[in-house]
Order: structure tokens, then C-alpha cells, then sequence
């Protein structure tokens, strides 16, 4: 892969006079120079509102906008640029499918099939919708070494109309079986809904061929800007759900006494869109797609064959997760010392770890560890940031040690 | 100053041993209290009588600046009144937020002090006290 | 008023080869300079993830996005920080306080008060609401000149349970008479929610002197970023309300059995929220206080007065409301030229107007014109903009005229 | 090109004073149309008998492009065979959208030929012909 640091501004500054080592990626991801011009250039040259004007700002905004959904699609490789709804983030195109598709076709004693390796995202929009209309939740369990236990998927199944799990664990590393879960899902009549926030940097994603029915994901951790996600479903779905938020946009008309919508995806983009987030995105993906995901992907083994050759060379480190399957996330709790005071630590050796439940406290508790640390790699990372990482943390273990007894 | 200054040795000790952790079977009052943020937890207990914190005790899953401050909170505290507590509270979090003395009974949380300069840490600091709070509250 | 016009870089275009005349404020505001650059430095220096880290990056993202939602407390005169909800737009806005505060108080057959003059984002939510729990719309008529009818007020609060409407028109340019309407609404126990999406740039707003309960307002239309938007509400409301979206940041808790709840305004910011574009929004406010919204209000009346000196000179040209408390927002018609077709011919001009139903169909119909053409101005407006407009507006008249008969 | 250059004559003509515009008592068939991002909006009403388009009305609000349109479609259609109007249909939509000729018997409509440079125009100048389309799926 050719050298792509230089093509993350923010990667050339230091912190605490240590050069910026960022493993915080599955966080949020940084963006290159070209996301970042992108939004300067639209607001010094195009910025109007979309959709609704017939002057040239705002037939370049609605064009580059629609531009960008189509960029966005390819990338997923959707049947139709209409199968891509824009959103904030994962979190709401994930509450978009509770609310549109869920609330309207699942009736109480249905189940909604989850695994205890969740982000919270993907569980409280269901304890929301349990709580309003009596569904049931079940959930796969996780192995010992972070994979699902998927030993008897079909009985976990039974009664399933809706199955909704992550593409890759932002927490283990674990790339789950999508297509597995999606075929066997599907035998039972039950959708499929996939949380791709993780998935969708590590490696190309082909909708068509994971087979899911609907997948989530986040710019910000895909070199795009925050403020802007999008939504795959398959059309067929999209047209069959209900709106979630109403305004303009979504409609096709209004009367006092009622209103009709519009078809997807503008049914689900109610109010004025992240317009510049969005055309953010499709810049982001341009970049990524003159990379090549393949190539990203083979970047991610690299490193994470670094990491875990290096990482257990820490004493007292243990690492949560050993699926063979993986991608460049590492949660690890370090012995003698709490995550919040290693990432402190960290951060003074200019080095960006998270600390925490990172939004899976279900997954904490099955391990037993209420909080971790993370170091979380994306394919600008360098395998000298790991070394700097595994000096750092020796550090840290001496200067807890030293007080020990 | 730098972090690791924050984590002074009398700190870190207290983190490694914290004192008064544990369950308190006999207790009267017992709260638990979270950060949301970072998930750092304590579930605090107190023998109250007569207005007397007769002991206090806490199970807590924390960073070591948290787990400190509960340790030298119940080591200082225990055995004062009700209205002596809340006045250490009071001068605790003056302390940390106001930059002002610290009661001469607190001596030992003097040792707080670098956490007043991360903004981000002084939750930690005052979890066990916010615990504590509602502890006074009740009864 | 200093020359603002050199703060926005994108007034310095031309469009077919014409200085731009950007008379399309009411659809989105431009951006000065420095809240373009407030994006650059976020993404170049300090993007990270908020709330969750405890590394430098981190702790700079959540500060200024904290900041940020200080500022904009400020700038509507909040009682404190924390009732500030980010959302994308006003319409998320409206949509939350339907979905988290009348989903959960009002039942079937309680009154929610509308206008007739409202935007569509202020009357979908509330067809929704009511296909789902049987809840009763009222609508306030308008009268000729733009103004609300509020001459039997009383009658037409009797059972309501909630008054929705909206600071100042996008259409009629009408100032509606907040206070009054929210204390006969408090008479009667109603709350107030207030749709400030065109209040908010036209004049200072003070949500306690306004004695509102709700005020909803978008960033995109005050010189922010597009994708942010705030929710102002009472914070004894706010921590009443049901959260909305679920996800990570808005819990206390999660367990597989269940969820608990943030406090506000955490409660309704699920997962990763527009960090950049809340700073953008910080940004833009501090651009605005720089000037004062005092100024502001001061140069929108004159460029008011201009245009209402001028555009009645047009032969054929009918305006749409004449209200005496009123914004610099112009909706016309002009005889003989659809207002599509208007818009098209003033672009060659260089002129931005907007033509259609301005998402306020309903109101359309009140007037009889399905469609009209729209001139909004801004505080960066001149008068010579209006002259620009007058004579573009002549010579379209000319076009058509030509071919008559 | 520029946008004047889209205005002829011939459409501001039918734009002003639009053919066959208005109710059509008899309609076998009305469908309704709109354009939701501009709100222009068509009524379009036919008489089938035998399979031929005995006659052909509208009422519509909409710009001088969508008004054109639908005087110049009714214009050439009225008589027409369903099956001859659904290749008319077919031809000036690939006019519009492929840039192909027109058929000969749309001649009045190759005036449309600039909208073809402003690509949110086109749904101006379809409009008439998307009710049309309905129409002709019926019955
Ligand atoms: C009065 C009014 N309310 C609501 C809105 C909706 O704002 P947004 O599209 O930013 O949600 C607008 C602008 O389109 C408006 O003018
Ligand atoms: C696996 C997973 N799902 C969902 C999310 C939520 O993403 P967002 O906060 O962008 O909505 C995240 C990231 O925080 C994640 O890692």
C-alpha cells in the first residue's frame, strides 16, 4: 500500500511533544485531507438547500448530494442508489429499522434475535420497542474465545421474525459469520439486520453477498465526517415501512387533515439532510475506493498479526477475544492497573487508547471485566505505533509496580 | 504538571489496598452510584446511629483516583457525625472544583490535589462523595 | 453594520457569469468564514470521539462540544447548558418532543394546537402521532394579511394540551406573537412548543421572555453547519420526556434484560453525535454575537423596508402576507409566469430565489397559489440585491409578455 | 446553453394558452400526478373507447415546461391507439433522457429539446406523460 499517512493531516501532530500515535480508530476514525476539503470547498462554492431549488447553487448541492448516495451504494455494492438512506450514525440507522420496519410488522411474543456481544446501540432501541409493544428478546451467546456461539443457532431461531447483530466486534475484534446467520435466518422467514460500524472500514462489504437485509453503518469511523451515516436496505423493505420522522422532504403531500409520503429513501430523510456530511462521505469513500478496500483489508491483517505477536509480550496483559477471524481492535486489561489509569498514562506518551465498557456492558459483564483498554487500528497505523504502544504500557506496569507492597 | 504526577505515591498505595472495602452486612443505608461515562461504580454502605457514621464500607470497580478517594473519604469520615460529614463533603468538593483549602481533616486527600488539573478526572475524585451525599440524604 | 459581506467567502462567486445574489436565507443561511475554518481545525487537529475518552483528543472534542452547547445556551438565553439538545434540524427537533414528550403524556382525544401557517416538519409529526394514539389537531387560521387569527384564541384552546407553531413564517415573513400565545396557553395548562427554525437568525431570541416551553431551531439556517440543529426545552420537561432514539451515550445502564436512562440532554443524544458540526454551530453563534443580534434585527428591518418600497413596484407582482411584525422573507407571485419558471430565468441572472410550496402546503392552499416564488434576505443582504432582483424580475416579465397573444 | 434559450416561443404559447385543458365529463379514466419536490401537480382524464384515445383533458398547476408538455401530448394523442400513445410514450422519454430522435408524430415536442440540459426540468416536462402512463396501464 503506498504511504497514506500523509494523507491524514491530523497524524502529524503531537501530543504532550510525542508524535500523535491514534489507536482509538473503532472510536472514530480520522479523515484525510480530500474529506476535509471536500466540506471546504462545498461551503465556499455550493452550500443551498437541496432537493427544492431550481438556482445552480442548489442544483449543484442536490446533485452532489444524490452524487454522494450513489457513491455510497457502489461502495456497499446496493442493487440502487435509492437503497441508501442517509442518517446520523449507526445508532439511528439502527433505531430507523426499530421504528419503521419492527414496530410495524412485529406483534407482542415476537422474538428479536441479538448476541450478548452487542453495542448498546443494538440493544436499547429493542428494550425500547419491548417496553412499548412486547416483544421478545433473545440473545447469542459468546464463546470463550469472543466468536458467537452459533452450536445451536437453529434452536435460537425458533419464533425469530427479526435477527440484528454486528458485522465486527468493536470490542473482541470478531468478524462474525454474516452470511451463515443471514442463510439461516432467512430459512425461518426471519430479516436480517446487520451493524456494520465496524465492519465497514475493515474490509469490502458486498450487501448482495453478506445476504443481510439491512445494513448500518457510521461515517465518522469511515474516514468521513461525524454527523452522517447511512442506511442499506433492500428496496422492497425500505417501501414496505413506515416513516420515522416527519417534515418536509418526506412527504408527498399535505392537508390539514393528513399527509402522504414520499418514497424511500426520501420517506426517511425528513428536514434538511447533513448535506455536507453527506457529499463528506462520498469523498470519503472516493478515497478509500483509490486505496482499494482489498488492499485496506490486507493492511488490517498485517497489522494484526503485528499486535497480537507483540501485545501478549506485555506481562500481565490479557487480551478479550482470539477469534481467528478479526480485525485490528484489541481489548485488554492489564493486571494492576485500571484501564482509566493506563489510558491516562498512555496519554502522556502522546498515545490515543480507549478505557471503558465501550458501549457493551453486557459483553463486559460475560467477561467478567466492567472496563477495559482498547487499541483500535485502522489501516493508516503503523506497525512502529504498536511497538510505541507495547514500550508504553511496560511503562506504565513499572511505575504501578513500584508502589505494589 | 503532567498525569503522571497525578498519580502520586500515597494514590496509587491506597488504590492497591484500599481501606474500609468490603461488604458491610449490619448496614442501615446503602447506595450505589455510577459514572455513566466511564462505568466506574460503588456501592456504598454506612452504619448510621444517632446522627453517627458508626462505619462505613464500599465495594467499588473503579480507576485508581476513584478507588483512592473512597479509600481516604472512609478512612477520614468514619465515625463523625452526619453534619461533619457533610461539611467535609462541602470543603471536599470546594477543594477540587474552587481551587480552595481542604479542611485539615481531610489532610491526607490533599494528595488529590493534580487531579484538579484533568477536568475529566474529577469525576473520579468525587463518585464515593456523591454516594456519600445521598447517604446523608436519607434518614 | 460593518461589512459582514467579506466574512462569507461564497458571496463573492458568480453564477453564469453574475455576482451571486443569494436571496434563498429562509432554505439555509451561507457560512462565514469562521465557522469553515472551525470545521478545518476540528478535523486537522482535535477530531476524536466525545464523552468516552480520556486522552488528549478526546478530551479537546468533548470540551469544545461541550463548550459549544454553552454557547448556544447563551445565545437563546437558556436557563443552563443542559437544556440544549443537539439534533440534525429543527424537524428532529419538533419530531423529539412528539416521539419523547406527547407519545408519553397526551392520550386519545387531547387537543394539539396547530397553525395553519405551520411548515410541513410542524404538522407531519403530528399526523403521525395521531394515526397512532388518537390525538386531535386544531389548526389556528390565518387571516389575508399573514397574520394569525387569535381573535377567539380562548375557544380555540379549549382541551389543548399542547400549542406547536412557529416563531416566524418562511413564507408570510409574519413574527407571530409568541408571548401572548404561550401565557393563554399556560392558562389553560398547555405547553408551548415554538418552531424557531426563521426566528432564530432575525432577531435575539430569549426562550424565558418568549415563555415558550419548547424552541426548536437548525444550525444550517444561523450560518452553521448543515446535520446540527439544537432543542431547547425546561429541564424539569426535558427530564419528564421518554428518550427517543436508543443507543450508546444516552444510558446510564445497559443490561440484557434492560436499559436505564441518562439525564438530559445525554438521554437524547444516542450514539456518536455531530461533533464537528456542534462546534460549527458554536462557532457560528460566537460569529453572530460578534455582530449582535441586536444589529442584525436592525439591518433586516431596513432591507425589509426596501424591499417593501420596491417589490409591489413590479407590475403583477402579489404578495403573500403583509403582517406589520414581519421578517425579510418575500413570497410572491408574479402574473403570467409560473414561479418555477421565474426562478429559472432569475438564475441566469445569478439571482437565488426559491419557487414552490415552501414545505407549507397547506398554506398554499389557504391563499389559493399552490406555488410562489420566495425572496428571503439575511443580514448580509444589501439593498442593491433587491434592486438586482427588482430588475431581473421586470425582464422575465418582458420574456413572457412578449409571447402573449 | 442558457435557460432563455429553453423558453421558446412555442412553449411560452402553450404555456399560456394550453390545449385541451380542462374537465372531461365522460372520462373512462383520471388519474393524478405530482411532482412532489416542486408540487406541480396534473389531473389527466381520457375517454378509451375500443382501446383508442377518444379524447384527452387536464387541469394542472405547473410551470410553462409541464403546462407545454401536456397541451402539445394531448394535442398528439388524442385518437391515438393505447398502443401507438405507449410508443409515443417510449419515444419522448428516450428523447428526453437518451437524446434519441423524436418519432415524427411528437414533431410539436421537439421544442422540449432544451430541456434536456437541465436535468431538474425534465420530471417539468414528463409530468403530463407519467399521468399518461397510468392512464394507458389501466383497464
Ligand atoms: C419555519 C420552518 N420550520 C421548520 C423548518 C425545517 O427546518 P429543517 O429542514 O432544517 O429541519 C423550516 C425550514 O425549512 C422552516 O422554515
Ligand atoms: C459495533 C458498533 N456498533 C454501533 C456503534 C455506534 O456507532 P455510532 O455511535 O456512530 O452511532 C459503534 C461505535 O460506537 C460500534 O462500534
Amino acid at each position: 500500500m503506498r504511504d497514506v499517512r500523509r494523507d491524514f493531516p491530523i497524524l502529524s501532530r503531537t501530543v504532550h511533544g510525542k508524535p500523535l500515535v491514534y489507536l482509538d480508530n473503532a472510536a472514530t476514525s480520522q479523515k484525510p485531507t480530500a474529506v476535509i476539503d471536500a466540506l471546504d470547498r462545498y461551503y465556499r462554492e455550493t452550500n443551498a438547500n437541496v432537493h427544492r431549488g431550481l438556482h445552480t447553487l442548489s442544483e449543484a448541492a442536490t446533485a452532489a448530494y444524490e452524487d454522494a448516495r450513489r457513491k455510497v451504494a457502489r461502495f456497499v455494492h446496493a442493487a440502487r442508489p435509492e437503497e441508501i438512506v442517509f442518517v446520523r450514525n449507526t445508532t439511528e440507522g439502527l433505531n430507523l429499522v426499530a421504528h419503521g420496519w419492527a414496530r410495524k410488522f412485529l406483534k407482542a411474543g415476537d422474538v428479536v434475535l441479538l448476541t450478548e456481544m452487542e453495542h448498546h446501540s443494538n440493544i436499547v432501541p429493542w428494550h425500547i420497542l419491548r417496553d412499548q409493544i412486547g416483544i421478545t428478546l433473545r440473545f447469542l451467546r459468546v464463546n470463550d474465545d469472543g466468536t458467537l456461539d452459533l452450536s445451536d443457532l437453529d434452536a435460537a431461531l425458533e419464533g425469530v421474525k427479526l435477527v440484528s447483530f454486528m458485522h465486527a466486534s468493536n470490542v473482541l475484534g470478531t468478524i462474525n459469520p454474516v452470511r451463515q446467520i443471514a442463510d439461516a435466518a432467512h430459512a425461518v422467514g426471519a430479516k436480517v439486520l446487520v451493524d456494520g460500524a465496524q465492519g465497514v472500514l475493515q474490509m469490502p462489504v458486498d450487501v448482495g453477498a453478506l445476504g443481510c437485509d439491512w445494513y448500518a453503518f457510521s461515517g465518522h469511523k469511515l474516514c468521513a465526517p461525524t454527523g452522517i451515516g447511512a442506511l442499506w436496505g433492500r428496496y422492497e423493505l425500505l417501501e414496505a415501512m413506515d416513516p420515522f420522522l416527519g417534515g418536509g422532504d418526506m412527504i408527498e403531500s399535505v392537508r390539514l387533515e393528513g399527509s402522504t409520503w414520499a418514497e424511500p429513501p426520501a420517506r426517511f430523510e425528513a428536514g434538511t439532510p447533513a448535506i455536507s456530511e453527506a457529499i463528506g462521505l462520498g469523498a470519503a469513500v472516493d478515497y478509500l475506493c483509490s486505496i482499494g478496500m482489498a488492499e485496506i483489508q490486507a493492511e488490517d491483517a498485517t497489522l494484526t498479526a503485528y499486535a497480537l505477536e507483540k501485545l501478549p509480550q506485555v506481562p500481565g496483559l490479557r487480551l478479550l477475544g482470539s477469534a481467528p477471524q478479526r480485525g485490528p481492535v484489541f481489548a485488554f486489561t492489564l493486571a494492576g492497573i485500571h484501564p482509566h489509569d493506563l489510558s491516562a498514562l498512555l496519554d502522556e506518551d502522546g498515545i490515543a487508547i480507549r478505557a471503558g465498557h465501550h458501549c457493551a456492558q453486557p459483553l463486559g459483564r460475560r467477561f467478567g471485566v466492567p472496563a477495559s483498554a482498547r487499541a483500535s487500528l485502522a489501516f493508516y497505523n503503523v506497525p512502529e505505533e504498536i511497538d510505541a504502544l507495547v514500550t508504553a504500557l511496560m511503562g506504565a506496569r513499572e511505575m504501578f509496580a513500584n508502589v505494589r507492597s | 504538571m503532567s498525569v503522571r504526577d497525578m498519580y502520586r505515591e500515597v494514590i496509587l498505595a491506597h488504590a492497591q489496598d484500599p481501606l474500609h472495602s468490603g461488604k458491610l452486612p449490619d448496614a442501615t443505608d446503602c447506595v450505589h452510584r455510577e459514572n455513566t461515562s466511564c462505568g466506574d461504580a460503588i456501592d456504598l454502605c454506612a452504619i448510621v446511629k444517632d446522627g453517627v457514621l458508626v462505619d462505613l464500607r464500599y465495594e467499588s470497580a473503579g480507576c485508581a483516583i476513584s478507588t483512592a478517594s473512597a479509600s481516604m473519604m472512609t478512612d477520614a469520615l468514619i465515625g463523625m457525625t452526619k453534619a461533619d460529614a457533610a461539611a467535609m463533603l462541602a470543603s471536599f468538593r470546594a477543594f477540587l472544583i474552587e481551587h480552595s483549602e481542604l479542611d485539615p481533616k481531610l489532610e491526607e486527600l490533599d494528595a488529590l490535589e493534580g487531579v484538579r488539573q484533568f477536568p475529566a478526572r474529577i469525576k473520579c475524585a468525587l463518585l464515593a462523595w456523591q454516594a456519600l451525599e445521598e447517604i446523608l440524604k436519607k434518614t
